[in-house]
């Protein structure tokens, strides 16, 4: 009952999260090696290939943006005590959002284009919360099962403007025509090549920047301001905000809807940073692995960066592996994936009650 | 170091029961006739198509090849920054010095099974099952019931999607219960091209005692007796052929389209389906098959379909 | 007559459908209401398909297969159990790493045992829980209507569905009429209550999600060995979620869960009905619209049940004893 | 082993962390006998019953029942040693029934229907034996507060209880329901029944106990006699000072209405409905609000401070209307109108219990220019705010980053009574404004009202405490079922008048 904190920040920030991961690093270990491989050199393969060479650390942080935009995400709905699985379906209008943008103005003008883009993404993805967010404040329907159901009607909305009004001319996939040319975020790659110095960062775009500048207005809104104090105030407990004469109806809606809107603009990095065409499966489970980093992250902006910055690394070192070792096939990194989440996101308690204990004890001696 | 060709795959992964499977199987024949190896890659996600191309093409492979319509893209940007190095494109075509593009005519191969389907149906009634509605399937449509109405005028025809998102290629149960629907509705022959979904309707068939045309691969043997045919999408000799010219220094670039008369779809007679399809049935076919060679037969095709972009 | 056909056709397919919807709506449903929330049962049911599949494969018995189906089920329950419980750890984010973990752990499993690309093999109708044809199904069958009925509907499932019917009622008289269901409805609404009363809160939960283990585990051999023949990745295809769904409209009661299911199950076999017909006014809908068809369906009765969320209250939170 | 006692504990120990919550706790309780246990909020009365009850484990010390020693795991083996206990908090599930709360754990066969139909039986016994009656069938949610207690003591007897723990057991009923409690203790005892008996309020103590034990800071400070002692005594060994009232009441002279409502009609909970509703109150009077938990006070609050529509009539405040068919005015405009709003469930309403004290010491307040401009936070003006109520009021701990849970409830009700006088509101609407508080911070607090009202405030308080708004009220008003049932001077009020009219008792209005 009572919280009293018992733990330095230190040791809740970074100890506990590391044991957790060295024991998802450990079950996933242990896999591996039941697959006939050794786990030693299929672990020294992912950090190689993570962080390993210019490229590989291109890809760690170009993976890392989704998903800093989708714990984000999920964390800002969950400040005001709600529950957003719908990362996925957002991200997809955002990104709908986006392509009509740049459609609509990429011949007239490149710069406008990319700027009306970055409002198309995040306001198509806020407005795909909306509903959600309305009939959970208005009608009390639970948002996670109709945040889920948002993901489904929009993936078939996608699907349907890809093979329809926006099909791509001859194309074969569910895609969209290329965007007009200059119509894109500039590579990190080109950026230092101006500034004079080589940095191969392959696909990593502005729109890593975008998400860090997100992040910090994540935090700054949360602590610094009144509405993130009235938005925590929802959060903690409904009826204190309305003695406080905070409208729970509007404040649920509008913190679905900046969730909402940092999904959709995981477009930015994925199709207006790389792809350069709208797909229609862009989003590929980042919106729910945000939900991870979220909690990974203990819903603060710095640590949703960090958990971030992990799973970009799972993924390109988790590609690197597969390209490497040809028994260890994709399906196995999204269990490595898993086995993270489980460990480092539902299982926080595993060890700090005995380091909690430890540190009690030291305590209590110098005490003594 | 000897010959190593690369074999990229699409999202669908090497075991898709369809044209990546195929692919796979081209390139272990090619293992096993000529003993030099090869390495592959699925990708997760497009992003990983252009990374794995470059990934190879930096090493300079001897030749890499990506499977699939959604490679367009990555290999239009990759081969134009590498033009030492050697890329074949299956499904899809890339205009370069140092690319060979390789389409099928599936709508032709589409056209042969759809008048087996039509010859054989005893109620008048043939079924297709897509698998993901997107426009490369509805060509197998459009070449199947082309076929069917060649043979006969008065068909009815039922058709369905089994979804709209790539988790359409996966889900054999739906499929299975669109199949069983269309046969309770009276169809009697059903020709699904859904990847591992047409597995389904391979399955409903077997239950309902009805018959099933498989698809890409040849899946005669799944449920012998009632499979009826399947609907061959060579990508395998394709991707066997690009590995052998390679090795042997003959690779050109350029578009190459295989269709019947190059052999690179067809449907399937085997010791599975003998008794199915009857001599006579056999004897119609090979005078369509010479006629669309001949080109007195034009199949037609969907608008944005990959011959020719 | 066309049309009274065509509704028969409909609804067995419907019986088809919800056999899993429903058997994993009951095991999210005594899961939540021993104060567990399981947003894990798309993994669960994955895991328990792939099992069964696997088993039967090798086996060639589908009752092995059911059997190595339930034991994976039951395993990842109780893995959920232990992290709710006893990890005090958040449920939600335990359910995702589950579906997350099981899409990668069964392909990797089926590759490395069948070398099949992430499928087992396909299953011989002896290894299958084929279909069961009722007695005198074919003799009544020319009897007009009530012949119909039976023969076509009811007769002709495969046994799990008819399992699954015999279920629902044994889990309502579980809830309502035993002991057991009074204690576990009790734990849900306010373990504190069930602790001073000298019950093990603990107990009674992992008791809870071993019988939401055995329904889900029943749901995914269904799947791969009764509808399907076989394993395929992400065969599940969302099911769970929907479960999930269907039990929030059933407002975690028995009756009108089962009844959400057919619901879902009706609506889905409609939509595949629906392709390519066209409609009188409408016209034909793109196919896009009628795969859209139970989601929107789902929001709009979420929406209807205005405030009518009678959620059991501990769901979702663990239980702190303090000492 | 005749003069073995009936429940006996030797050197109790028990810490949560840091605090020792029990230290060496002594309690000798003879059978046949009513047992007090007095202290502060967290002098440690409730862990020890804990342990007794088998909830928690102690961390040293021994428990004696009937001469045995007693290792108590859990609650079922205090039960099968003859212990029940009817907690601060009641432990009932509110969908069910009485009987099934009653039979939840003791079902004795796993068919529930014959279980239910076999304690119906033995229920209906013990009910004629100790003149219960209570519905069986009906779900908890739906009875008062008063039965629903009944319900937890039928339940431990139904479970064979011979010693029964009573913890804080008066603090929700009315002056009846006490007087009735009361008698059912008596019986209890009159049929060799041992009981401990919880409570703040010391003239109970006086009323029905025989023995009584005072504890503070966890410590047993005295055992003695009921009989020997004095309730001026037993508090000043529970705060370990004199009690004193400091702020006399000097006679307040009204003119001005600061709050008046307007034949008001609004829809309450559970079908309830506040009917024509007028009252005042005028600047520098304090006017008590008495009722029922349940009948309407919370409504009333409610409408007054802009949380609830009303359907009919008009709410003023000084000159401007505030409220009426068709206005409900924001909480935050309110406040900036004069009117400070002490809510009557703390924690559920007048606090976030997550958040820190910093927090929490401007809720309701962070839109104003001193916290807040432009939307943005003033961090240094807000922690110097805490800090100036945590020394004006003697917050302890002094701590203002700890979250509010964590403080005791006196020093959390002293922290929100510092928010909401801090900006010297002309109207200030009080509900239950000690509960569960203890005497030293109770006199502190009453202590604060009547200054303000001297101050020429006007207040309104809503109690369910009679003492309390007999002794800090000008006027008493009396709700039942929605309504005034009558108002009258503090000087006219007497326990007994104000309870008949609680039960709805027209007659006594004046
Ligand atoms: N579960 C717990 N965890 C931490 N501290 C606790 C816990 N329970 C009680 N405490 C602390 O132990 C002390 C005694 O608490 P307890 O509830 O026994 O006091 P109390 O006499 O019952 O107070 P009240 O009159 O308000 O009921 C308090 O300081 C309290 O904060
Ligand atoms: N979140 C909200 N919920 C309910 N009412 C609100 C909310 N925000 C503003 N209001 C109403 O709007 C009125 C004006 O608010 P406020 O004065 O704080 O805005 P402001 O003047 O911009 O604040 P500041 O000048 O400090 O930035 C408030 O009194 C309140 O009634
Ligand atoms: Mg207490
Ligand atoms: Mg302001």
């Amino acid at each position: 009952m009572a919280a009293q904190k018992k733990l330095p920040f230190w040791a809740d920030a970074i100890l506990l999260p590391t044991l957790n991961l060295l024991a998802a690093f450990l079950v996933s270990g242990l896999v591996i090696w039941g697959l006939g491989e050794d786990p030693l050199e299929a672990l020294s393969l992912m950090v190689d290939g993570a962080f390993g060479f210019q490229e590989g650390v291109g890809y760690t942080f170009y993976y890392a943006t989704n998903f800093v935009f989708t714990g984000l995400a999920v964390s800002v709905a969950y400040h005001a005590g709600l529950f957003n699985i719908g990362g996925e379906g957002q991200a997809m209008l955002g990104g709908l959002g986006l392509t009509l943008a740049v459609f609509l103005v990429g011949d007239v003008s490149p710069v406008l284009a990319v700027l009306l883009a970055i409002v198309g993404a995040a306001a198509f993805g806020g407005a795909w919360a909306f509903i959600p967010a309305y009939l959970q404040a208005k009608r009390g329907s639970h948002v996670v099962i109709t945040t889920i159901m948002f993901n489904f009607i929009a993936s078939a909305l996608l699907a349907y403007l890809l093979v329809g009004p926006l099909q791509r001319p001859g194309g074969q996939m569910p895609e969209s025509a290329d965007f007009p040319d200059g119509v894109s975020l500039m590579h990190l790659q080109d950026l230092f090549a101006m500034m004079g110095f080589t940095y191969e960062s392959g696909p990593l775009n502005l729109s890593a920047l975008i998400a860090v500048l997100c992040a910090v207005g994540v935090w700054f809104m949360l602590w610094r301001t009144r509405f993130g104090y009235e938005l925590r105030v929802v959060g903690q407990n409904q009826n204190a905000a309305r003695y406080a004469g905070i409208s729970v109806t509007r404040m649920t809606v509008i913190a679905m809807m900046i969730s909402g809107g940092l999904a959709g603009m995981m477009g930015l990095n994925e199709l207006l940073g790389e792809q350069l065409r709208l797909l229609g499966n862009f989003t590929l489970g980042y919106g729910f692995v945000g939900i991870a980093v979220a909690f990974m992250g203990r819903n603060h902006p710095v640590g949703i960066v960090l958990a971030a910055m992990l799973f970009g690394a799972l993924y390109q070192g988790g590609a690197e592996l597969a390209f490497e070792m040809p028994n260890i096939q994709r399906d196995y990194i999204v269990l490595i994936q898993g086995l993270v989440i489980l460990f480092a996101g539902a299982m926080e308690h595993l060890f700090r009650d005995p380091v909690e204990r430890v540190f009690r004890h030291f305590s209590e001696r110098r005490a003594a | 170091a000897d010959f190593t060709p690369v074999l990229l795959y699409d999202i669908g992964g090497k075991f898709d029961k369809s044209f990546n499977e195929a692919a796979h199987t081209g390139g272990e024949r090619f293992k096993e006739e000529t003993g030099l190896d090869y390495k592959d890659f699925e990708p997760n996600s497009e992003t990983q198509y252009e990374q794995a191309l470059k990934r190879f093409a930096r090493r300079k492979a001897d030749l890499i090849i990506a499977v699939g319509v959604g490679y367009s893209v990555a290999v239009r940007n990759v081969a134009s920054k590498y033009p030492d190095v050697k890329f074949t494109v299956i499904d899809a075509i890339i205009d370069l010095p140092n690319v060979q593009s390789i389409t099928f005519k599936e709508n032709e191969g589409s056209f042969l099974v759809g008048m087996i389907a039509a010859m054989k149906t005893e109620s008048n009634t043939i079924g297709f099952l897509g698998g993901m509605d997107i426009p490369l399937i509805r060509r197998f449509e459009r070449g199947y019931r082309q076929g069917a109405e060649y043979v006969k005028g008065d068909l009815t025809f039922i058709e369905n999607y089994v979804g709209t998102t790539p988790s359409a290629w996966n889900d054999p149960i739906k499929a299975a219960e669109m199949a069983r629907s269309q046969y309770a509705r009276g169809a009697d022959i059903i020709f699904s091209a859904a990847g591992p979904s047409g597995l389904g309707s391979i399955q409903a068939a077997k239950d309902t005692g009805n018959l099933a045309i498989g698809v890409d691969s040849n899946q005669n043997h799944v449920a012998p007796g009632y499979v009826l045919t399947s609907m061959l999408k060579r990508v395998d000799l394709a991707v066997y052929h690009a590995m052998k010219a390679a090795e042997a220094g003959e690779w050109k670039p350029g578009h190459t389209v295989l269709g019947l008369a190059e052999g690179g779809v067809d449907f399937a007679l085997d010791e599975y389906n003998a008794d199915l399809i009857t001599a006579e049935m056999k004897a119609k076919l090979d005078e369509a098959r010479a006629k669309i060679v001949s080109g007195e037969i034009v199949v037609s095709d969907v608008e944005g379909s990959n011959s020719g972009h | 007559m066309e049309f009274f056909t065509d509704m028969i056709l409909l609804m067995d397919s419907t019986l088809r459908t919800a056999t899993p919807l429903v058997l994993a709506a009951l095991a999210g449903l005594v899961a939540e209401r021993s104060g567990i929330v399981d947003i894990g049962l798309e993994g669960k049911m994955l895991a328990a398909a792939f099992a069964a599949a696997a088993a039967a494969a090798v086996t060639g018995s589908p009752w092995m297969g059911m059997l190595a189906g339930v034991g994976a089920s039951v395993f990842l329950a109780l893995l959920h159990g232990w992290v709710s419980i006893a990890q005090r750890g958040n449920q939600i984010v335990s359910g995702m790493a589950i579906n997350i973990a099981v899409a990668g752990l069964a392909p990797t499993l089926a590759n490395f045992w069948f070398q099949k690309g992430g499928q087992t093999p396909l299953l011989g109708d002896e290894a299958r829980f084929s279909t069961i044809t009722l007695p005198f199904a074919d003799a009544l069958a020319d009897v007009p209507v009530i012949g119909a009925l039976y023969s076509e509907l009811i007769s002709g499932h495969n046994l799990i569905t008819y399992l699954a019917a015999a279920l629902i009622p044994l889990v309502a008289w579980m809830l309502y009429k035993t002991r057991f269901g009074l204690r576990l409805r009790a734990v849900g609404e306010n373990p504190e209550a069930v602790d001073t009363a000298g019950i093990s809160v603990t107990l009674l939960r992992y008791q809870a999600m071993v019988i939401a283990g055995v329904l889900c585990g029943l749901s995914g051999s269904v799947l791969s060995t009764g509808l399907g023949g076989g394993f395929i990745r992400d065969m599940s295809a969302g099911k769970g979620y929907l479960a999930l769904a269907a039990m929030i409209f059933g407002r975690w009661k028995p009756v009108p869960t089962l009844l959400a299911c057919l619901l879902f199950g009706f609506v889905d076999a409609l939509q595949g009905r629906l392709q390519g017909v066209a409609l009188p006014l409408i016209g034909e809908i793109p196919v896009q619209f009628t795969m859209m068809l139970p989601y929107v369906l789902t929001v709009v009765i979420l929406a209807g049940f205005a405030g009518r969320m009678d959620a059991p209250k501990a769901s979702g939170t663990p239980y702190e004893k303090d000492h | 082993m005749t003069n073995a006692f009936a429940i006996e504990a030797r050197g109790l120990s028990k810490s949560f962390g840091d605090v020792k919550a029990n230290d060496q706790i002594a309690l000798k309780v003879p059978g046949g006998t009513v047992h007090g246990i007095v202290g502060e909020n967290g002098a440690g009365k409730s862990t020890l019953l804990k342990m007794l009850f088998g909830l928690y484990r102690a961390d040293s010390g021994d428990i004696l029942v009937c001469g045995q020693t007693q290792h108590f795991t859990d609650p079922s083996d205090a039960m099968a040693a003859g212990i029940g206990m009817v907690h601060q908090h009641f432990m009932l599930v509110e969908p069910f029934t009485v009987l099934e709360n009653i039979i939840l754990g003791a079902e004795g066969s796993a068919n529930l229907d014959a279980a239910k139909e076999a304690a119906r039986a033995k229920l209906l016994m013990l009910e004629d034996q100790f003149g219960f009656n209570l519905p069986l069938d009906t779900p908890v949610e739906k009875l008062s507060v008063g039965v629903r207690q009944r319900a937890e003591i039928l339940k431990a007897l139904y479970r064979g209880a011979e010693i029964l723990i009573l913890d804080e057991p008066t603090a929700v009923l009315t002056p009846q329901e006490c007087e009735q409690l009361f008698a059912l203790v008596r019986q209890l005892k009159d049929q060799g029944k041992t009981i401990l008996f919880v409570t703040h309020k010391l003239h109970e103590i006086m009323a029905v106990t025989d023995d009584v034990t005072v504890i503070r800071a966890g410590k047993t400070v005295a055992e003695c006699k009921t009989a020997d002692t004095n309730p001026e005594e037993l508090a000043e060994l529970m705060v370990g000072a004199k009690v004193v009232r400091k702020t006399a009441r000097k006679q307040h002279e009204t003119e001005i209405a600061r709050l008046r409502l307007t034949d008001v009609h609004a829809d309450g909970d559970h079908g309830l409905e506040l009917k024509d509703i007028n009252l005042e109150v005028f600047d520098g009077e304090v006017l008590g609000i008495a009722g029922v938990a349940g009948n309407g006070q919370t409504e009333l609050l409610e409408i007054i401070t802009g949380l609830r529509a009303v359907r009919e009539g008009v709410i003023h405040m000084g000159g401007e209307i505030i409220a009426n068919d068709r206005l409900v005015t924001n909480p935050i405009a309110l406040r900036r109108m004069g009117m400070a709003h002490v809510a009557e469930d703390r924690l559920k309403t007048g606090v976030v219990e997550s958040m820190s004290a910093r927090d929490n010491a401007i809720l309701g307040y962070q839109r104003e220019k001193e916290f807040s401009s432009g939307g943005i936070l003033k961090l240094k003006a807000i922690a110097q705010k805490a800090a100036a109520y945590f020394e004006t009021q003697d917050v302890r701990p002094r701590n203002p980053d700890l979250p509010i849970a964590s403080f005791s409830g006196g020093n959390q009700q002293k922290l929100v009574i510092a928010r909401e006088i801090a900006r010297d509101p002309q109207l200030m609407v009080i509900g239950q404004p000690t509960r569960g508080v203890d005497i030293g911070a109770v006199t502190k607090i009453h202590d604060q009202i009547t200054e303000l009202r001297n101050a020429g405030k006007a207040i309104l308080v809503v109690s369910a405490d009679l003492d309390e708004l007999l002794s800090i009220s000008d006027r008493i008003a009396v709700m039942c079922e929605g309504e005034i049932v009558g108002t009258m001077n503090v000087e006219d009020a007497t326990e007994t008048k104000l309870g008949l009219m609680m039960a709805g008792d027209k007659r006594e209005a004046s």
